[in-house]
């Protein structure tokens, strides 16, 4: 499948048609609002739905199959800060914990652009490892630590990198919900295995696609009401936000095929390695590096990457898969 | 009836503030509170409460005027600089002032 | 099928038994109570189904199809106020701007009623155009904006007619949250067709009439407590909110036929005319028209009106549909 | 099917794996919540789909089947707090409103137990009486008006046993959003019968079971937050919360056999009988004995019997049951 | 402007308790009330809102003085022996002082 | 501790005029606001907060004295007689008088 057509069956899909709805009804101002709880609703039931699919995938692949590329994944989600921050701090002349802090959200990942990757390979009936759910899981932490002790070594105002910090900062790494949620779905789906799915299946296979869907109109709305903070931040930030995951991309995908992924599993690393966190990185870097101004790494992970990674970055990615894997 | 004068703070503060607030309210010496999600708009823009993570809470602490005294103190010099948030004092009166 | 069993087949469904078990629990004070965001969220997917749904049915006719039988229906909706608006003012002894308010209300249509006749035509394997949704959608807006300039008009207490009131009220007629939804899903379906819709059927689809039966029991609370206003609005326009949509029902379907619909689209013309807005118009009203007095056009609509739909007015219309076109 | 084997296909479903879950989220302190409208709105639905259902099943089997083993029911909680307010009055040292108070909570019903044991039930390919619900419908409140009396006789600072505090428990007890619900459902599904069933299925069945699994997890987070109150209990509660459920267990699978029940059926009324209410009881005791101390009574159904059930209880009934009828 | 002074009548307590202290708030002589769930912390540990029965609800009430006594007395006799809950009265100017 | 006295206006009105009056909130000089939805009982009957369109919401802010006269006196002139609502003012004291 070449790239074109790659594109198009993404962008006229209903959930990259809704999440372009949202975004035209922040930008049209209209009064459309999810209540609160409706988004914290599905969040929860997108977390668990995947999270359980990957564990019973794990359940039937074994342990065996899944510890080499998710230790490429954890690998490479702790070392995107590396190059990320210096590039920010002396390219993008931020400061040290601006820098960081934007950092640790490229390293890190969002969950929601693993669902809609998944959701993507599943109507251009690529097959993928479903254990890919763990490289998720794994890839969320690594670079949120490693962001924060940058940080903190970055800069004296910041306060010293005091052992209190550092274990409030895996803590919420490690606990946060979103997380536990997918890691505690994983386990749960790993213990029951094939025959726990048949009960749940129909609530948390045959529908995913539809709440997705809504979902992403959710999200339309919350990256539109961003968009507005895109002059705020300036041209480098506003390049970094798309150049950055293609290379990200790229390298994902090369690495899941060292690892030994099928061409399915290696877009879905590419992917990880592209996409940036907008809920767990905000959480941590709020409470460790509170200096950090949020419109920068806000603005650059939820209202650039995001709305990128979406509508053109995942269809790209896979073809970046296509090619390598012929 | 037996009024007795009390100090009614309230904080208003973006919601990854929240544990450390509650933390130091008690800390600070409060025997209790009271929270909830709020939407806002101030100095840091709108904060439109359709995301748990990116919203505001509301926290409101009966507690004696040292107390109150001790909290905006900590407010001051600890939490302003950080968070996105506001946070003023009032005078209530209570029945049961051993509770506060 | 004829009128008897019509109805009965009606009054059985699991949608209106639920609706009859929230007017009871309204009625016995139960303390059983929807949280707010579980209304949202029930009228957000249904909204976002039955608009998706449509514009799939757009996207498989042709637009071709669709133009004639939706100018009828804002025609229709437009016109409506000409005449209640008169009947209301000297008939029901109701001032210029309760007039105009309550024909803005019956002129505008209520998705709910739409949806529920929908299902209805669905139990009696009665095949009608999906694409009827495409009426709904511009159904809404024209009686608001007609209502409003009548109140206008009517009233001077109330204010000159001036640019600025017209201006938000055409802004909050047409990008009002439900009418946005509704009309985006139905443009998202367009898109989509056929293949976009296999992706999201079994959320979209597949429960919908188990979602409807379970937010009609909220409607049944919500309308149930407005039952006690019934005595406050006085016996003309208790008999106003049963007859006229008798008569707007046998128009509407009348129309239809005219429009070259079926059966099943006529029913649903039918059912559009006749049903009466309790969100979109009060909300607009209420910006336009504050002095306007909402005991009056909530009760109408919403204790009277909607309930009599959804029991009795939509198998009505569809046997007057029948004898049509028999 | 043996006991070990019973255990252990319970103890390895979703649902209680996920309960299990949610416990542990509440020990490790993690930040996951659940919105309170979700927690409602799973109520709504798991009460109306198995009220719905259960009124389906008495449609097709006919009252006659279903009174009688409903007076078995409800005699069975009429008479619970008869032998366990004096075991806990004198064996326990409660005061007589804490002991009527438990005792009230024992006598009712956990609907959330009953439906993780129908759900079991269908794991383990056990057929039962589906009309089963209606026993959950008739059980919830007796004990509770037979407490209430207790602690009023029992107790004179508690004020007397006036008309007022019975009607008002009274309609508590009986017009209590779970049981109107619940009921309403019954009598819904009664009329509708299999035709309506037909229509929403695919929202009340079908989803159902994962549904409950994610309910499940929500309910070990709350049963765990309580867990820390179990050291201000004491050990006579301790061992009343897990030993009174076996006895009970075993009396209710009896009593359902005696009353002509199947295997399942009979398994389903060890289980109601067994279970402890914790919204409905506290609801109705907190307004007639509020000098009762909840952490007695709310730890004791919980964050005792409630884990108990879910996890070996269950199973345990089910085994009983196997004996019985073996 | 012609402010008027009146009490705002705070009170925090269990949602069991909402129907009986609306109830009383009605035959105390109050005229409306507004109300909101809320999370808490005090003496009976914390309420953490994720089940509408185990939550607390703020209730606010706006009354001329005598009303507002009338209402403390009440809730210190009838309602803080029985329920979690906390109450306090502040001074508020109002512009219509008849609807209260 | 140095407080600085300001005023609190609290509004609960249906959701209707939200728009409305969050707009005058910043004509009128405010720098900020918090919302949340309310249940309320009142002169126009029950509102029971369970249609996102027929409940309450309260809106709070704190203004220097002379933005609150604004306020009342727009409130007054523009509002009461057109939505269902109450406002009244308190006295506060905050830390940052420069913000608000
Ligand atoms: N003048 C004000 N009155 C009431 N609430 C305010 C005011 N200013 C700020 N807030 C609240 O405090 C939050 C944080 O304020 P800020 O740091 O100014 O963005 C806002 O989102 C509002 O909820
Ligand atoms: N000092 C306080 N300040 C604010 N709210 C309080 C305070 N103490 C108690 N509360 C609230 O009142 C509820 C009941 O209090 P208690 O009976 O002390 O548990 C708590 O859940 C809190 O919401
Ligand atoms: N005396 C009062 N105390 C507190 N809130 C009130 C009072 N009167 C009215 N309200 C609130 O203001 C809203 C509108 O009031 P009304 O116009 O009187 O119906 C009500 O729904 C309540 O939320
Ligand atoms: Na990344
Ligand atoms: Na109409
Ligand atoms: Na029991």
């Amino acid at each position: 499948m070449d790239l074109l057509h790659a594109l198009s069956s993404n962008l006229l899909s209903p959930a990259v048609l809704f999440f372009a709805l949202g975004l035209i009804a922040a930008l049209t101002k209209s009064d459309l609002k999810f209540p609160e709880s409706l988004y914290a609703s599905l969040t929860i039931y997108l977390l668990v739905a995947i999270g359980f699919k990957g564990g019973v995938a794990i359940n039937e692949a074994g342990l065996g199959k899944v510890w080499l590329p998710a230790l490429a994944a954890i690998t490479l989600g702790a070392l995107i800060p590396l190059w990320t921050y210096p590039l920010l701090r002396f390219g993008g002349k931020f400061t040290a914990v601006d820098a960081s802090a934007i950092a640790a959200h490229y390293g890190s990942v969002s969950a929601v652009t693993f669902i809609a990757a998944t959701n993507y390979l599943k109507a251009v009936n690529q097959p993928y490892e479903s254990y890919a759910t763990a490289f998720l899981a794994v890839m969320e932490s690594p670079a949120i630590l490693v962001g924060v002790v940058l940080g903190k070594l970055g800069s004296k105002r910041n306060g010293p990198l005091d052992l209190a910090t550092l274990k409030s900062t895996v803590h919420e790494a490690l606990f946060g919900r979103s997380i536990f949620l997918l890691v505690g779905a994983l386990v749960v789906g790993a213990l029951c295995g094939k025959a726990g799915m048949d009960k749940v299946e129909s609530f948390f296979v045959t529908p995913f696609q539809g709440v997705l869907a809504l979902f992403l109109l959710e999200m339309g709305l919350v990256a539109g009401r961003r968009l507005e903070d895109l002059r705020k931040v300036g041209p480098f930030l506003l390049a970094f936000g798309v150049v950055m995951p293609l290379l990200h991309g790229a390298l994902g995908v090369y690495l899941g095929r060292l690892a030994g992924l099928e061409l399915g599993g290696a877009t879905l690393l590419g992917v990880l390695s592209a996409s940036a966190s907008y809920i767990a990185a905000p959480a941590a870097i709020r409470m460790s590096l509170p200096e950090a101004n949020p419109t920068y790494y806000l603005t650059a992970s939820l209202a650039i990457t995001f709305p990128f990674n979406i509508t053109v970055g995942i269809p790209i990615y896979f073809a970046m898969a296509g090619w390598l894997y012929s | 009836m037996n009024h007795h004068p009390m100090k009614l703070v309230t904080i208003v503060c973006e919601s990854h503030a929240r544990e450390a607030v509650t933390k130091m309210l008690r800390e600070a010496g409060a025997h209790g509170w009271t929270l909830f999600p709020v939407e806002g708009d101030g100095a840091h823009g709108r904060r439109p409460a359709d995301i748990p993570e990116y919203t505001n809470v509301q926290v409101e602490v009966i507690v004696p005027p040292e107390v109150s005294n001790t909290l905006f103190e900590r407010l001051g010099r600890e939490f302003f600089p950080r968070y996105a948030m506001i946070a003023f004092e009032s005078d209530v009166r209570v029945l049961r002032p051993g509770k506060f």
